[in-house]
């Protein structure tokens, strides 16, 4: 009750005047405030829209995202981003992200929710019999060694590391070479 | 893949040619004649006409308590004085300690009002936190809460006293005196609150508001003790000074051309408010100076109440209009609701 | 890429976006630089304040132009009569930085006797076989130098092969020195080749096909020619409003002519910066997860008699000299990347494993197959065709016939959900109930939860790190590839298939960390980087190499990808520096190749090694220390001095000359004449888009003869001069929203900006159709009906080409049937059709038709759509 | 402490929008509605209670040949608008609860923790920014970054705009800056460019100022904008007078005699 008292701006205004307008008339969390990233790990990162490149500091706590903001020690964007690059932290944090495995069966209506390992299960036999059913090693005696049931699109958007793994295993190791992505000129 | 033209789209290159040249093409692109051709209107964004029309202020966010706040307190407050002055004079317990139940429950009225108007009613103390002079609110607030306690007292003070205990009808009479002085506050603070906004048609009007809703509210207040069956000779001759004073003040409306007035005279606030007036000034005087102090009585309160909800509405129709904030030629054309000039 | 990559020898922009900084002129063209890279863009308005004249030419205005000195709108699609008047200009107005272009270019170069030019053909060169509809570049080789290497089949006209291998394109040279004249007057010479080629590319030409005032050409022709010399330079800056047409690479092609010209190359605030719309389209491209070509621009092996074997193969595509005499090398190293020990001398390094490719299997060509029925399943990852694919509508039928399909992406995007809530469904022509197709939705992690590097659009490496655990069930797609492969793997465990072998050598060892066992990235850069591997009897502990020159073709070493190497170079992970030094970022990250930030930087320095002048030095020969030196790592052997002639017999590398800065030629010198390697000329020649309101006001040819038009039911044309389709339709981005929209529509912040499709109409257009801005209008083409929010505004001009009005239409093209704000999907208005060399659609040029109002639902679309198509088919010409 | 100040200059702005959404994102603003508005590429309309950055889209009438940049004519103009802090706040003066207050940067500040949403400040401000926010009662607006900025952090929005067009800084030298660009542009030719800063007014100038080309109006920006409290001298003058009025009047009424016949 008397600490109420204490902070009631109005007896504040009484001992050290102010016409309420000033700090007399700010409330413990605001003389509290801090910017919401105080304290927070950062990560170095790169923005994942364009090809820009644009540095980004990515600030986390305790495995949650805070923000993300322009890095600007970067010589290529001096801390800046456009309005994608700034809307990053929500790319990852909105609530329409797809956060679960979706599997819709032949002819069926709707998707069902099943388990990451049992999606990679069934995809690997999927690959697996299509691999069976068109793969041809040779074609009027020459070598052709080519999967030809199977195709993959994508990669403008992934990091060279993945294109590397999704070439190696398509194309390397299954015999794929129906490999594209956005990439042309 | 080689392509020839065939005849028919021949004849209609050669058409389009002809359309070229009649163009009077040459420079390449088609004269800057067509820019803003009928059927293709585009808004417009400059000197003449803003930014799109749009809006410039905001809206008065106020709902529909305020404007009945603004009558219910003035009145309460206006009754406090009619007491008080009854009291001093001697004119009449009834009287008074009508008037000071009157007084006693438009202040306990008011404070609901206002709190359910606020976005955040549960922080309704927060009016108490600071003590702002520079704000008719912060002054307004802080009067209603002594005029609705010191009213409130009075009125209690009042039903003690009938037993007669002396120092009771001291405190009651203090009590009253400070609700008089209160109220006098309450009667005229809100025309200072409302004209004291960047909305044109209201800052525009700040000289005349206070007068004006302190008249509307003494009008309410003898109107309101007339009804209540008092019809001691003050309180027709208070009607009439209120009357008197609301013929003037609608006058000085009328005849003012400033087109940041234009909502008083024009479309629904326009409506509102000259009824209000006419309810509260002319009507009012001719019945009472016919003796007709009842009728008088119901015209003044309705015109009272309406006034402030067409000062209200004027408020919201002048908010719209950026012409007068911008200082544009003429009004902006096309002015719609926020982002949304398509029309839909 | 080979527009950039034939002409100076690199698929990549010849700079970096900084450097915008130091141009005296910025042409941005084919490229709404402002909206759709606006951070790069303040290097722009940087040099803008700093005096540079910046030009935009593009057909509406839009944001760039409000930022720009100079605008010019031109019909979309005119692009090469527009910057071939340039290129006429330079030469003909005297504009040509000649000690520049005499020793640096091919311009003195003497052509053969047999060579026809488009001035002679009406439109082709010589070599045409309209039979197989190709060309045989037989005769445009040099005068003396045999049409092509010991490789036998000249490159460059394999219809199955794509470009991107061949970034080189100089296959069909050797180092024996073709004829010069230094003097560039002899009739046979490029220099005066050019010059009759584009003789007819006048200003008023220019104003009859581009619409273009012939006063504002000038004004930009001699505002951008004035950047040049010695003491200026002029950049260029491009994206896929050049890239998207039947004949992007030549429109590439021609502006790389112009700057060759303007000696514009290889020096400060010079170059062609192209603008990529990916975080690491660049990557995708040299850690290629496309169909032609091997990490590197190595070009996949085609299922041919040369590709047999290793030798063929590498006696094909390895050039005597120059840098690509290095070939071997690079695919030894790769493969023994992949295989490791499976890769043995005794099976010619595991070459036998690669599959061949024998046919168009790049994304339209198999997506036709896809719609044939004749594939079984397909992963799409990152990528939302059902929206942003050409001919889209075609496109998502095409899925329905798959028997499996993995999506994986952030959200649900409408590749996934086309079974249930696509247009066709709403139509009645896809019934869920009916579709066979089995489809796994996996949710993937984001850039800021997992670690790995991108490559920007100046070829440079940056490592983002891992910030945080990606949620739920969401995987990086390290680890859903390392996964799907150890499943895959363990199937062929104890197999002897020869089919299986690839599968069981391959390399997939890679060190498990995390609570989903993720692979650890930083080894997977190591073996992009390079390795020496262990010899004989060397217990193993193989190290990293220092860089490509480390390479061998002996199988000694193990790289998985050669212009990569370098990026772990003495151990340091160098795409994760952040210590930039200086104004070219060296200290930030890693750029390709061996942090070279500005290509061809020899070029910088005159002949004789000094620089051009003091305000555009940027690499420079040291005379006292012997060594080239500078504000750049130089693009030159370190020890080569500007005097080195190569020995008789010299091969590689020390075969190109002191004075040669474009070592990725076998000659040494930027190309302005390409002898081989394109598929549609040697020089850029306009042809009009496969969909055209005009006739070819040049030749008597109307298209690229060498595109596909991939024509077909689905896939219908409205032929040139369609009275019915009387406007230009083009395609774009917003600042707003990100490519087919699963990164922005789905987001509030983004969506609110822009909320809904819109159609870009002038008020001419408007007046004569009775628009009222903001209104609903239709758009139609032969393949599709879109409706839109008319945005009525003057910043669209109708331009009067070849005599007549020309109404131009503008659709951004994110919204689709999902997310936040939902819209009809443009590209259904787009043709699946292939610029030959490199295969991309053309969305930037097309016809359409606008009515006012929304267009019809349902089935009664359908109906509509059948007639419209029904009417292009009996319109179309029989010469298809 | 230094007072600090926002200047925007739309000869640099390329109309991104990344300061609409870089303030949303750091101060969890939500969206403001999914509306197509028809009027050039601007959906968002104005400022309000979800829209404490908004970026203007100008549009005249291109000429060929001529980029934006012409300082020949007016082309497309984008203007990054914001609240204008000013020094005479009408919100800050009107709010009868403390919640507005004057910062230790000269920026005005709604505390969300006291605001009780009465919506007098709505009223009191001439540019139109403060809102009340209606799901959620209270009134918002820019908040000046007053948390960024107490760590010694610009702005979000300044942070972000990819050409520094948003220039955050200590006022007075911002103010000269301003200046030495409005000459340095005129010397380009470019004489249509004015600064606009309301020091002239009784507002006493502002903590946002902006360089436009072409008549400010034509961005919504008032050439003579005024504080309410400039208006409240008159209204409580007359308030004296119509209470003393009143009093009198009522005396005088009852002292003229009679009594009162009535009560029931």
């Amino acid at each position: 009750m008397w600490k109420l008292l204490r902070d009631w701006p109005l007896l504040r205004q009484l001992r050290e005047g102010g016409d309420g307008t000033g700090p007399e008339a700010m409330s413990r969390r605001t003389r509290e405030l801090q910017p919401k990233t105080a304290g927070a790990q950062v990560a170095r990162s790169v923005c994942p829209y364009c090809a820009v490149g644009c540095g980004q500091l990515v600030y986390h706590r305790d495995g949650a995202l805070l923000a993300i903001e322009g890095d600007p020690e970067s010589p290529i964007s001096r801390g800046r981003l456009c309005p994608k690059g700034a809307a990053s932290h929500q790319l990852l944090t909105h609530a329409g992200r797809l956060t679960t495995v979706k599997y819709r069966g032949p002819f069926a209506t709707s998707w069902q929710e099943i388990p990451l390992e049992e999606a990679m299960d069934r995809i690997a036999d999927r690959v697996w019999e299509s691999r069976e059913r068109t793969f041809e090693e040779e074609r009027g005696g020459r070598r052709l060694m080519q999967c030809r049931g199977i195709a993959h699109l994508g990669g403008a958007t992934l990091d060279n590391e993945e294109n590397y793994l999704l070439k190696k295993l398509f194309t390397g190791g299954l015999g794929i070479t129906r490999v594209s992505n956005q990439a042309r000129i | 893949m080689r392509r020839r033209p065939d005849a028919d789209s021949e004849e209609r290159l050669d058409e389009l040619r002809r359309q070229g040249a009649a163009l009077g093409a040459g420079g390449g692109v088609l004269p800057e004649a067509g820019v803003r051709p009928a059927g293709a209107p585009m808004p417009v964004a400059s000197a003449a006409t803003g930014y799109y029309g749009r809006p410039l202020l905001k809206e008065p966010t106020w709902t529909w308590e305020v404007p009945l706040y603004f009558f219910v307190g003035g009145a309460a407050g206006a009754a406090a004085v009619v007491g008080a002055a009854a009291r001093v004079v001697g004119a009449g317990d009834e009287l008074e300690r009508d008037a000071r139940w009157v007084a006693a429950l438009g202040g306990a009225l008011s404070a609901p009002l206002l709190i359910s108007d606020l976005g955040r009613p549960e922080r309704f103390l927060n009016m108490l936190r600071v003590w702002k002079p520079q704000s008719p609110m912060s002054v307004g607030a802080w009067t209603l809460t002594a005029f609705g306690s010191s009213a409130a007292a009075a009125a209690f003070a009042e039903l003690l006293g009938r037993r007669g205990v002396a120092p009771v009808r001291l405190v009651g009479d203090a009590a009253g005196l400070l609700a008089a002085a209160t109220g006098l506050v309450m009667t005229t603070y809100t025309g200072v609150l409302v004209g004291a906004t960047a909305i044109p048609a209201w800052n525009r009007s700040v000289a005349v508001l206070p007068v004006h809703f302190a008249a509307s509210s003494l009008g309410a207040a003898v109107s309101l003790l007339e009804l209540l069956g008092h019809d001691h000779p003050a309180l027709n001759r208070l009607g009439i000074a209120a009357a008197l004073v609301e013929v003037a003040t609608g006058a000085v409306h009328e005849l003012d051309a400033d087109p940041a007035h234009a909502p008083l005279k024009q479309g629904t606030s326009g409506a509102l408010v000259r009824a209000g007036g006419v309810l509260s000034g002319p009507l009012p005087l001719l019945l009472r100076l016919a003796g007709r102090r009842r009728a008088a009585a119901v015209a003044a309160l309705a015109g009272s109440l309406l006034t402030r909800y067409g000062w209200v509405a004027a408020g919201h129709a002048s908010a719209r209009e950026p012409a007068v904030p911008l200082q544009l030629e003429a009004p902006a054309t096309g002015a719609r609701a926020k982002r949304d000039p398509v029309g839909r | 890429m080979p527009g950039l990559g034939t002409s100076l020898g690199r698929g990549g922009a010849t700079t970096a976006q900084q450097d915008l900084r130091n141009a005296d002129a910025i042409l941005i063209m084919g490229s709404s630089m402002a909206e759709n890279h606006p951070v790069g863009f303040q290097w722009v308005i940087e040099a803008r304040e700093r005096g540079a004249t910046v030009i935009h030419v593009d057909p509406r205005f839009n944001r760039t132009s409000a930022m720009a000195d100079l605008w010019v709108p031109l019909r979309a699609g005119s692009d090469i009569v527009f910057l071939g008047g340039m290129v006429r200009y330079a030469l003909e107005e005297g504009k040509v930085f000649r000690d520049y272009v005499a020793r640096y270019t091919n311009a003195p170069m003497l052509l053969g006797d047999e060579l026809r030019d488009t001035e002679e053909l009406d439109g082709l060169f010589s070599g045409w076989e309209e039979g197989q509809r190709r060309y045989d570049p037989a005769s445009w080789g040099y005068r003396a130098a045999p049409a092509s290497d010991a490789g036998g089949g000249s490159p460059g006209d394999e219809p199955d092969k794509g470009g991107h291998g061949k970034e080189r394109g100089g296959e069909a040279e050797d180092a024996s020195n073709p004829e010069r004249d230094e003097t560039m007057q002899h009739p046979r010479c490029v220099y005066q080749v050019l010059r009759r080629h584009f003789a007819r590319y006048t200003p008023e030409m220019v104003e009859r096909a581009c619409g273009v005032p012939r006063e504002s050409f000038l004004r930009v022709a001699k505002a951008f020619c004035a950047a040049s010399g010695p003491e200026r330079t002029g950049a260029i800056c491009y994206a896929v409003g050049w890239t998207q047409h039947s004949v992007g690479v030549q429109i590439i092609r021609t502006a790389a002519i112009l700057q060759l010209l303007l000696g514009n190359v290889g020096r400060p605030g010079g170059g062609i910066l192209a603008l990529r719309g990916h975080a690491s389209i660049q990557g995708s491209t040299d850690i290629p997860t496309l169909y032609d070509i091997l990490p590197g621009y190595l070009s996949m092996p085609l299922f041919e008699r040369e590709s047999e074997t290793l030798a063929g193969y590498v006696g094909k595509h390895r050039t005597e000299s120059g840098w690509w005499h290095n070939f071997d090398k690079y695919i030894v190293s790769l493969l023994k990347a992949w295989y490791g020990d499976g890769a043995t001398a005794g099976n010619e390094l595991g070459f036998g494993f690669l599959p061949r490719v024998d046919g168009d299997h790049s994304h339209q060509g198999y997506w036709l197959e896809m719609a044939a029925g004749k594939l079984e399943g397909l992963f799409v990852i990152g990528q939302n065709p059902a929206v942003g694919g050409p001919n889209a509508r075609l496109e998502r039928k095409a899925l329905a016939r798959l028997k499996w399909l993995v999506v994986r992406d952030l959200v649900e995007v409408e590749t996934a959900s086309f079974w249930y809530d696509s247009p066709e469904v709403e139509r009645g022509e896809l019934r869920p109930a009916e579709i066979a197709t089995e489809v796994f939705l996996l949710p993937a992690a984001g850039h800021a939860e997992k670690d790995g590097t991108f490559t920007n659009t100046q070829r440079l490496l940056q490592w983002h790190e891992k910030a945080v655990e990606p949620p739920g069930d969401c995987t990086s797609e390290t680890w859903f590839v390392y996964h799907l492969g150890r499943r895959l793997k363990e199937r062929v465990r104890r197999s002897r298939r020869r089919r299986d072998q690839p599968l069981l050598a391959l390399t997939w060892d890679y060190p498990l960390h995390g609570p989903r066992r993720e692979p650890v990235v930083e080894e997977i850069a190591k073996e992009i980087h390079g390795r020496r591997l262990p010899g004989e009897g060397e217990s193993d502990g193989s190290e990293l190499v220092g860089g490509f020159t480390d390479l061998a073709a002996d199988g000694s070493t193990a790289c998985g990808c050669w212009i990569y190497s370098g990026l772990f170079a003495g151990g340091v992970n160098r795409p994760r520096q952040r210590q930039s030094r200086d104004a070219l970022g060296h200290g930030w990250g890693f750029a390709w190749p061996a942090d070279r930030r500005i290509l061809y930087n020899r070029c910088s320095a005159r002949p004789d090694g000094k620089p051009w002048s003091e305000r555009k030095k940027l690499v420079w020969w040291d005379a006292t220390e012997k060594k080239w030196t500078g504000l750049d790592v130089p693009d030159f052997a370190l020890g080569k001095p500007p005097d080195y002639r190569p020995p008789p017999g010299a091969k590689g590398d020390d075969a190109i000359a002191g004075d040669q800065p474009f070592t990725m030629h076998p000659d040494g010198v930027g190309w302005i004449w390409v002898a081989s390697g394109l598929k549609d000329g040697p020089l850029p020649t306009h042809y009009e888009p496969l969909e055209s309101p005009v006739a070819n006001p040049l030749y008597g040819q109307q298209v690229n003869p060498a595109a596909h038009a991939k024509e077909g039911p689905d896939n219908a044309y409205a032929r040139a001069l369609d009275p019915r389709y009387p406007h230009v339709l083009t395609t774009y981005r917003l600042t707003e929203h990100h490519t087919a929209g699963g990164m922005s529509r789905t987001l509030s912040h983004l969506a609110e900006l822009q909320p809904e499709l819109f159609a870009e109409i002038s008020p001419e257009l408007a007046a004569e159709l009775g628009i009222r801005n903001g209104e609903f209008v239709t758009i139609t083409n032969p393949r599709g009906m879109v409706e839109a929010r008319a945005l009525v505004t003057p910043r669209m001009k109708t331009l009067v080409v070849d005599g007549r009005p020309v109404h131009q239409v503008g659709l951004p093209y994110h919204w689709g049937q999902r997310g936040l704000v939902r819209g009809d999907v443009v590209n259904d208005l787009v043709a699946l059709s292939q610029e030959p060399n490199v295969r991309i659609m053309e969305a930037k040029a097309l016809v359409c038709a606008v009515a006012p109002g929304r267009r019809p639902r349902g089935k009664d679309l359908l109906r509509q759509l059948q007639t419209e198509q029904a009417r292009a088919d009996e319109l179309r010409p029989d010469q298809e | 402490m230094t007072t600090t100040g926002f200047l925007t200059d739309s000869t640099l702005c390329i109309g991104c929008k990344a300061c609409e959404v870089a303030c949303k994102e750091w101060n969890v603003v939500p969206a403001d509605g999914f509306l197509f508005t028809g009027t050039s590429y601007d959906n968002t309309g104005a400022l309000g209670a979800s829209t404490w950055r908004h970026v203007k889209f100008v549009e005249a009438t291109p000429t060929v040949g001529e980029g934006g940049n012409s300082p020949a004519l007016l082309s497309w103009q984008f203007s990054s608008d914001v609240c204008k802090h000013c020094e005479e706040a009408g919100c800050l003066e009107a709010c009868p609860t403390g919640a507005i207050v004057r910062t230790e940067f000269g920026g005005v500040f709604i505390q969300p923790d006291v605001c009780n949403g009465c919506g007098y400040c709505v009223v009191g401000c001439p540019f139109g920014v403060v809102e009340k926010r209606p799901d959620d009662g209270r009134a918002f607006k820019c908040t000046f970054c007053y948390d960024r900025q107490l760590a010694g952090l610009q702005p979000a929005c300044a942070k972000a705009c990819p050409t520094q067009s948003i220039l955050f800084g200590e006022l007075d030298a911002l103010r000269d800056r301003a200046e030495q660009r409005v000459t340095e542009l005129h010397g380009r030719g470019m004489s249509d460019a004015v600064l606009w800063d309301a020091r002239g007014t009784s507002v006493g100038g502002t903590h946002a100022m902006f360089i436009v080309r072409g008549d400010p109006r034509a961005y919504n920006l008032p050439p003579a904008p005024e504080v309410p409290t400039v208006y409240q001298r008159d209204g409580w003058r007359s308030a004296a007078y119509a209470a003393g009025g009143l009093l009198v009047a009522a005396l005088g009424a009852f002292l003229l005699g009679g009594r009162d016949g009535g009560g029931r």
